[in-house]
């Protein structure tokens, strides 16, 4: 056993509490995931602020992957590029996780891997998880999976996590397994006391109960935008697994037979369909979305390419759908588990011809929620496909937020007229010596009334199509006619931004620059602001939740002698459609994105705005 | 309708022939898929299917106009080549109580839609799905489809040098659980086997070879009228009964003569041509394709089917209305539910 | 029969020689194409300068069809928008046609149909086709077919079309056929000399010889873009009908087997294959590319919008590819049969993830033929997509053109390395104590060596992917590389620039305004800038050849103090993009763009621009 | 190469084991894919096959990782998902000497990919097309794929409402000229069957049945090791005769010995097992599949093959030389042939 190695320097000695980043390096597969999720859940109960991330390869099992907790104190969710202590549990990347410590950080290694040469300002503690784990007594084919439970002892040990909570963490993890808990928590238990036995604690990290996480709740981007969906009165989605968008879907399977089953005849309100591939997916989703039911599918790029000549379809023959893209790495396959902003502009103008989607952008789990509602009402309202931009970070990682909120309004199905209102707006034109049309603009607002198949009332139906119609969904080549069609559409979009979520702003006193950005940027940018603000550099904010861009937008703009947009991506897509949108103002904003596949952190952006802002 | 002067005729639900139609054809005269929807005019209009009750779908092709020209009462969707499948999935969920019909082509289903087609299929989704068949690309101006046969030469294109797409087979090969042939040259047996489907509580396939006169009509090709006419072996005669108590079985026709009962108290009578067939059986079905095949003839008839396998929404646990008229109530959970699922979240 | 009317206002008989538009109004699939291009040819035989466009229903037969020929003295080929003369067969339009008449126009027309009430200020020719048909020996099947060369006989005559340039054109029709010759002129000659006989010319329309098509051809894009591509040494092409491109994959399958077939061996140096859709063709185009073949396909709008995911694959992969985009109206189905130039902005931005395509549009027969050949030099010196934009207009319609031009460089590879060359490269790296990589950006521009499958070298091969790779091509999800690898495609991009077509620009003399286009729009706006300039109105013209943009393009709108973008959709899409890449000389930029399926005439242009510059 | 301390043996044309490896694998261990690999690498060894000489190809998925884990020293390409298919066909255009291994999943080809996969099979393009079938999707976790039995449960995605794709099956309806059976767990039929197909001048519809350890390996699936071994019926003994004047059937076998071969003087040698089967006769094919469906069997063995079937490039009438290897010019006609176009422009 390598002996704890004694730090001298001072200044690292002087404790950390409640503010720190925690990587946990193991070997995918290897079942670590609950521990990590434990040691997380039971920070959380202790009342600190956390968020976890997962940085996981592209395989199923045996590659480096990484569990990231940071412990903030002060509630930053953002990514911290360095970590403090490191549980090392893969011999392929220990050299590696030792270059990501900090100055005076701590690495926790199991002793049965092979140390190589390390650098002498950090803390090592050996774990002998082996020896441990061979006198418990655990059936052989989950050994490696509890085994992962020492080290959660081990380092609840040397940061003072409480162990109560560990408990309470397993307990909800396990349910109602009592015997699975009882091993797994003997486990956690073995590496405690061994570690009060044997560890000398080196290190100045350390956790401490705080009271700021109560009334919180840890939740996953697609787990809430499923939750959002459900209460959105969501109805069908056909879908396709691809990862980062798997888990939303499987959500929806998860979560509505307990949500949406009818309580006196207990059946189902929805169905969900598992397609052969997106182009089917999202032909289901519309078909759904046509025939009348709220309709949503979830995908990641190579999904989203494939869907947009049906997107397109959609956008046309005004069908109301909602396409929630959880966004990874491209283009093309790209780093399938890592997290990007890149599809921002494909989204934007997807589809051969003159196309234009209403586009919202999340930037919390809490508006995962909310926008799995509010997609559903928009898209109805104005019958035309909604995208819902999240991602990667978003969707798949845990992060500390609010609860989900109810509704506040209620829902809302757009102008659908069955047999009753079909006839009292069949009596409305009547008078005007008019027809009802499925794209007639009644309202003059770009939004005609629709009917749905089912619909038995003589006169209601009508023949959908992607080829050219006129008012009354009559085939029709006519040059005019295809014009003005194609011109409501645009008048549609403009009604409809009226109701799209406004952009978020937060204003610094004195602030003379402003940041843009959108979506899972929005905690590293939070942060950063602050330790701008620090420096001195004190900064204006806007989160732009939504496309079209509304007048809020060129006005913080036009407020800012310079404006930093933030994103993650190669070309700087939002700051793009900006630009296309605003060109007066276009020399005012400076791009500021990266893609490197990681979360933003908020000493990149401030860095980098540091070193703009100095030049 | 309103035009008395027409036919007015009317079925046992009231209506004429009148309110079946479609808007007029801009196919070409003579072109099969007409005679298809003629058929599907004739036997909606014979089994007093109310049009406001189907619900019609395509792709893009000649093929897939087509449902512009029957049942302009139904509610309908020309959507995306080879998507049909797809479309008429969500679509049909909205309301199960709707009759879905697909009309799709031999470029639209076996070419760029082979995956749709054959998922479809194998769900089982109650659907109609014909398949109007002319071994070519007709809205395109004559290319190959891949149900040419073999080294058939078209103008532009050549000799096509590639082994035929047989969609029946394609279609047992996904456990379809009705299989039928037919020839738009044959519209009697046409109407039985749409009035079959139509009771059929699955996916009905029916390929009607149904000849492109404008691109591709040649004697000697297999989707032609004449090679139809001169090489049509109807495996039996069928006929499709929408009350069995009527079937009367005479003595003179016993052993000739087989019923064979459909989920919704109809059923679809069978007389034997020649050799003895069971529909019901996959076995004879592959060979009797095969054996086609082979043998160079246009097998027409009902290849097989399976009354028994499940239909698609069987495993939804759906309610009794329609997914699409249930109120608002019914979709968001209430209130004090959101509690309960925040303290999930961890 | 009708009589003959009089005209008598005297500014109608003023004669118009060489300078009108005639239109055939016909019912498709009843054999008229044959008839109307007669007429095209024995036009273009005399002399004169002509254009042919074809207006036609997306279906086969039994719909209205319109064919317009523009009889030109000075050489313009844009559409006008009313006829001079229309011949019109069918009976269904025969209404909507006399509206297209000019004041004091023509119409003939077949006398078995019933002619409804006319405004009469134009000239009425009733044609006893069905009379003169039957005088004649025609077999039944083929007669409507033949009949229509009865109304080329009586045009001929009423506009002094010669007869002996109509007997060249039949003959280059009928080739070898001499006795469909024969019966075919047999029934012009009978309307030619029924008119001389029966008809009294009351109109002011003729056309007499001249000397200004010599040395010129009459040529469709579709297939001088598919010649190009065969001198171009295009190998591969895997395909699938639509239209409009559909004719340029069936020129090629004309044309190859005339061209490029081996003297000696009697063997092909390609391959075309027909896909069953054209997420298979594209798949199969970027096969062929990748192993080195000179690989191209063609589609249009909704076939484009299925190749999105296999584009952004040969983008990230870099695998060279050309892709054809004959644009027609969209979105989705949209109007197949008709003209616009909507993908523009979509083609740019395609495929999820960080993208860039190169994209060539050309804006004549002449140069479809020359990017045919440049496409596949520039796809493979810089191994990525290259998207050609043509339209229908210019796809399937007849251009008066100059000759095609050999092309005037060598064909260009690109960095191919075959056992020979590899061996050297890997010598050159040698010294540097490096290796070859597939990804390796050896000379600092971008773009790196690239092996093809067949070298045999060992050493040579490697494992293409759309997943993230490093500079050998080996599997990574390495932030730095994945970021380091995107930003070498950037830089590639860059280094593109230099050899894409530079834009065209046309001065007048103290101009003050100018006019930026693309494509098809060109004859258009070259005849608007002429009637501008009559009316005082004096341009600067710039036709953009390729984005990304070249430095002319800033300079030129720099030199205006105001540029009309001038373009056939709705949204202005080149001007979407000149926007976000000139931002700041946004403000200078007018959108001029119009969708209804029609090629923009200059009579629309001029009246446009006269409105805002007068306003 | 060079690392002697490893297996020297070489292989006639002078190449050790080691020149077929590939990357070491990350699927997880005892992932039948794993085997596949393993048996590629065997049997293009045995069959003296330069690494050069071979272009391997994939879709997505863990099956589709594979072919990083053989043959470093080959070209390749992980295209996308379902599009394997495409992409082969237009490569091995580029030099058609090229032996063509594709290798992808269950979901790859069955779901997104059907229609690619049947349409290569109609093409008959060379290619060794190995599907590695678990019934599910590895790499996102575990969802039903579509050849996963009805009624099966899997963890989140609850019970299977639909009829399984037989991969075999839609190999025969597509006219494929060679379609196998074989089990991960039984490598040495799997490696006599690859070979065959590397020596089959046709598309060679290999369907693995290779078990996701990690997703899908309880014993009652039908995806599983379990289920395999206690299930497997051979219909034949198969092993690939290189040279076919090495056989010798004694008298011994006769009758229980047949030898099918192959374009390239190659032979596949059969022995009976049980019944008679003759793997030329489709009907047997499709009797065959259909009685192993309804037996509950996993049948292994070489189920069809049709060697009479002309290969893909047949038609297109290629020079000798590879296409990617043709000088310029040959590739852009000369000078004076423009005019004659430009007379052809009217
Ligand atoms: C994505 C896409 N690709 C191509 C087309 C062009 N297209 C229209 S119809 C058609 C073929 C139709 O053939 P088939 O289904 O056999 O119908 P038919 O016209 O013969 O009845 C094609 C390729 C299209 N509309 N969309
Ligand atoms: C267009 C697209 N959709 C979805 C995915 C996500 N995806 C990756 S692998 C896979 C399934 C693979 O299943 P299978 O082919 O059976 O391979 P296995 O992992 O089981 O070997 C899916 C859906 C993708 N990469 N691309
Ligand atoms: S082209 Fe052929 S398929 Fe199309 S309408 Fe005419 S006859 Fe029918
Ligand atoms: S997840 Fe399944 S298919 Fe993928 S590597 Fe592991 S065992 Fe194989
Ligand atoms: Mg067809
Ligand atoms: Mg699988």
């Amino acid at each position: 056993m390598t002996p704890v190695q004694v730090i001298t320097d001072e200044s690292l000695s002087a404790p950390y509490v409640n503010d720190f980043c925690i990587t946990f390096s193991t070997v995918n597969g290897s079942g670590s995931a609950t521990a990590n999720l434990t040691v997380l859940r039971a920070l959380f109960k202790m009342g600190i602020p956390v968020s976890g991330r997962n940085i996981f390869p592209s395989n199923i099992k045996g590659l480096p992957t990484w569990f990231t907790i940071r412990v903030s104190e002060q509630g930053y969710l953002g990514r911290l590029e360095k970590d403090a202590v490191v549980v090392a549990m893969n011999q392929k990347t220990i050299l590696e996780e030792a270059d990501w410590l900090v100055n005076g950080g701590v690495l926790l290694y199991a002793d049965h891997l092979d140390l190589p040469r390390m650098r002498d300002d950090i803390v090592l503690y050996p774990m002998p998880i082996k020896k441990i784990s061979s006198e418990l007594e655990i059936p052989r084919q989950i050994r490696t999976y509890v085994e992962n439970m020492i080290y959660v002892g081990i380092l609840a040990q040397v940061l003072e996590i409480d162990l109560s909570k560990v408990k309470e963490a397993l307990a909800y993890h396990f349910k109602e397994k009592h015997s699975a808990l009882d091993m797994n928590y003997g486990a956690v238990r073995a590496g405690f006391d061994w570690a009060a036995e044997n560890l000398v604690k080196k290190d100045p990290y350390r956790v401490a109960p705080m009271n700021a996480t109560e009334g919180y709740i840890l939740a996953d981007g697609n787990s809430a935008a499923a939750l959002g969906s459900i209460y959105g009165g969501m109805q069908f989605s056909g879908w396709y697994p691809i990862t980062p968008a798997t888990s939303l879907p499987e959500a929806l399977i998860e979560y509505l037979p307990l949500l949406r089953t009818d309580e006196e005849t207990g059946k189902a309100s929805y169905a969900i369909v598992q397609a052969e591939d997106e182009l089917s997916a999202i032909g289901m989703t519309i078909g759904a979305g046509w025939g009348g039911l709220r309709a949503m599918t979830a995908t990641s790029g190579p999904g989203l390419s494939l869907m947009a000549e049906y997107l397109g379809l959609a956008y046309y023959a005004e069908v109301p759908v909602v396409v929630w893209d959880v966004q990874r790495v491209g283009p093309s396959t790209g780093l399938p588990t890592r997290s990007a902003q890149g599809d921002l502009t494909f989204a934007h103008f997807m589809g051969h011809g003159d196309t234009q989607f209403i586009i919202l952008i999340p930037g919390s789990v809490r508006e995962c929620f909310e926008f799995g509602w509010r997609a559903l009402d928009i898209a109805e309202e104005f019958q035309t496909p909604v995208i819902v931009m999240s991602d990667l970070d978003l969707g798949m990682n845990h992060w500390l937020s609010k609860p989900f909120e109810y509704p506040d309004e209620p829902i809302k199905r757009g102008k659908v007229l069955w047999e009753k209102d079909f006839e009292a707006i069949e009596e409305r034109l009547n008078v005007l010596g008019k027809k009802w049309g499925r794209y007639l603009d009644i309202d003059g607002d770009g939004v005609p009334y629709r009917t749905v198949p089912g619909n038995r009332r003589i006169g209601s139906s009508y023949f959908a199509r992607g080829t050219g119609h006129d008012d009354y969904a009559g085939y029709s080549e006519d040059p005019e006619t295809w014009k003005r069609g194609l011109d409501r559409l645009s008048l549609k979009l403009e009604t409809a931004k009226e109701v799209l979520p406004k952009p978020v702003d937060e204003k610094m006193e004195k602030a003379e620059i402003g940041i843009i950005t959108s979506g899972s940027t929005y905690p590293a940018v939070e942060e950063a602001r602050d330790l701008l603000a620090k420096k001195g550099i004190r900064t204006d904010y806007l989160r732009i939740r939504a496309l079209p861009f509304t007048d809020e937008v060129p006005a913080f703009i036009c407020n800012h002698e310079k404006t930093y947009v933030i994103e993650t991506n190669r070309d700087g897509q939002l700051k793009q459609l900006l630009t296309l949108e605003f060109p007066d103002l276009a020399r005012d904003l400076r791009k500021l994105s990266k893609i490197d596949g990681m979360p933003l952190s908020a000493a990149w952006i401030t860095d980098q705005i540091v070193v703009k802002e100095r030049d | 309708m309103g035009n008395f002067s027409r036919d007015t005729k009317t079925n046992a639900i009231g209506l004429t022939r009148e309110d079946y139609r479609g808007a007029p054809s801009t196919l070409c005269k003579g072109c099969g898929h007409n005679a298809i929807a003629a058929q599907i005019i004739a036997a909606c209009y014979a089994l007093n299917i109310s049009p406001e009750d189907v619900v019609k779908f395509s792709g893009i092709g000649c093929s897939s106009k087509c449902p512009t020209y029957f049942l302009s009462r139904s509610f309908g969707f020309n959507g995306l080549h080879g998507r049909m499948p797809s479309l008429a999935t969500g679509a049909l969920f909205a309301d199960t109580s709707l009759i879905g019909i697909g009309l799709s082509g031999d470029g639209d289903s076996a070419s760029i839609g082979m995956g749709q087609f054959k998922h479809v299929c194998r769900r089982n989704l109650p659907l109609v799905y014909i398949i109007a068949n002319n071994g070519v690309y007709g809205l395109t101006k004559g290319q190959f489809s891949p149900t040419a046969e073999k080294n058939l030469e078209l103008k532009r294109q050549g000799k096509n040098p590639y082994l035929p797409v047989d969609i029946c087979m394609e279609a047992m090969a996904a456990n379809a659980t009705f299989v039928a042939r037919a020839f738009a040259g044959d519209p009697k047996q046409l109407r039985e086997l749409i009035k079959a489907a139509l009771n059929h509580n699955g996916t009905a396939v029916i390929d009607v070879i149904s000849p492109c006169v404008t691109f591709h009509n040649l004697d000697q090709s297999i989707h032609s009228y004449a090679w139809g006419k001169k090489h049509e072996r109807q495996i039996h005669e069928i006929s499709f009964i929408p009350d069995r108590e009527e079937i009367v079985i005479d003595e003179f026709e016993e052993g000739t003569v087989k019923e064979i009962e459909l989920h919704d108290g109809t059923s679809i009578l069978i007389k034997k041509i020649g050799g003895d067939y069971d529909p019901t059986n996959r076995f004879q079905a592959f060979i009797m394709l095969e054996d086609a095949e082979i043998n160079n003839l246009l097998l027409t008839g009902l290849i097989y089917l399976d009354t028994k396998q499940e239909p698609m929404y069987e495993s939804f646990n759906l309610p009794d209305a329609a997914l699409n008229r249930l109120p608002n109530e019914k979709l968001r959970p209430a209130d004090e539910t959101l509690e309960m699922v925040n303290s999930w979240m961890l």
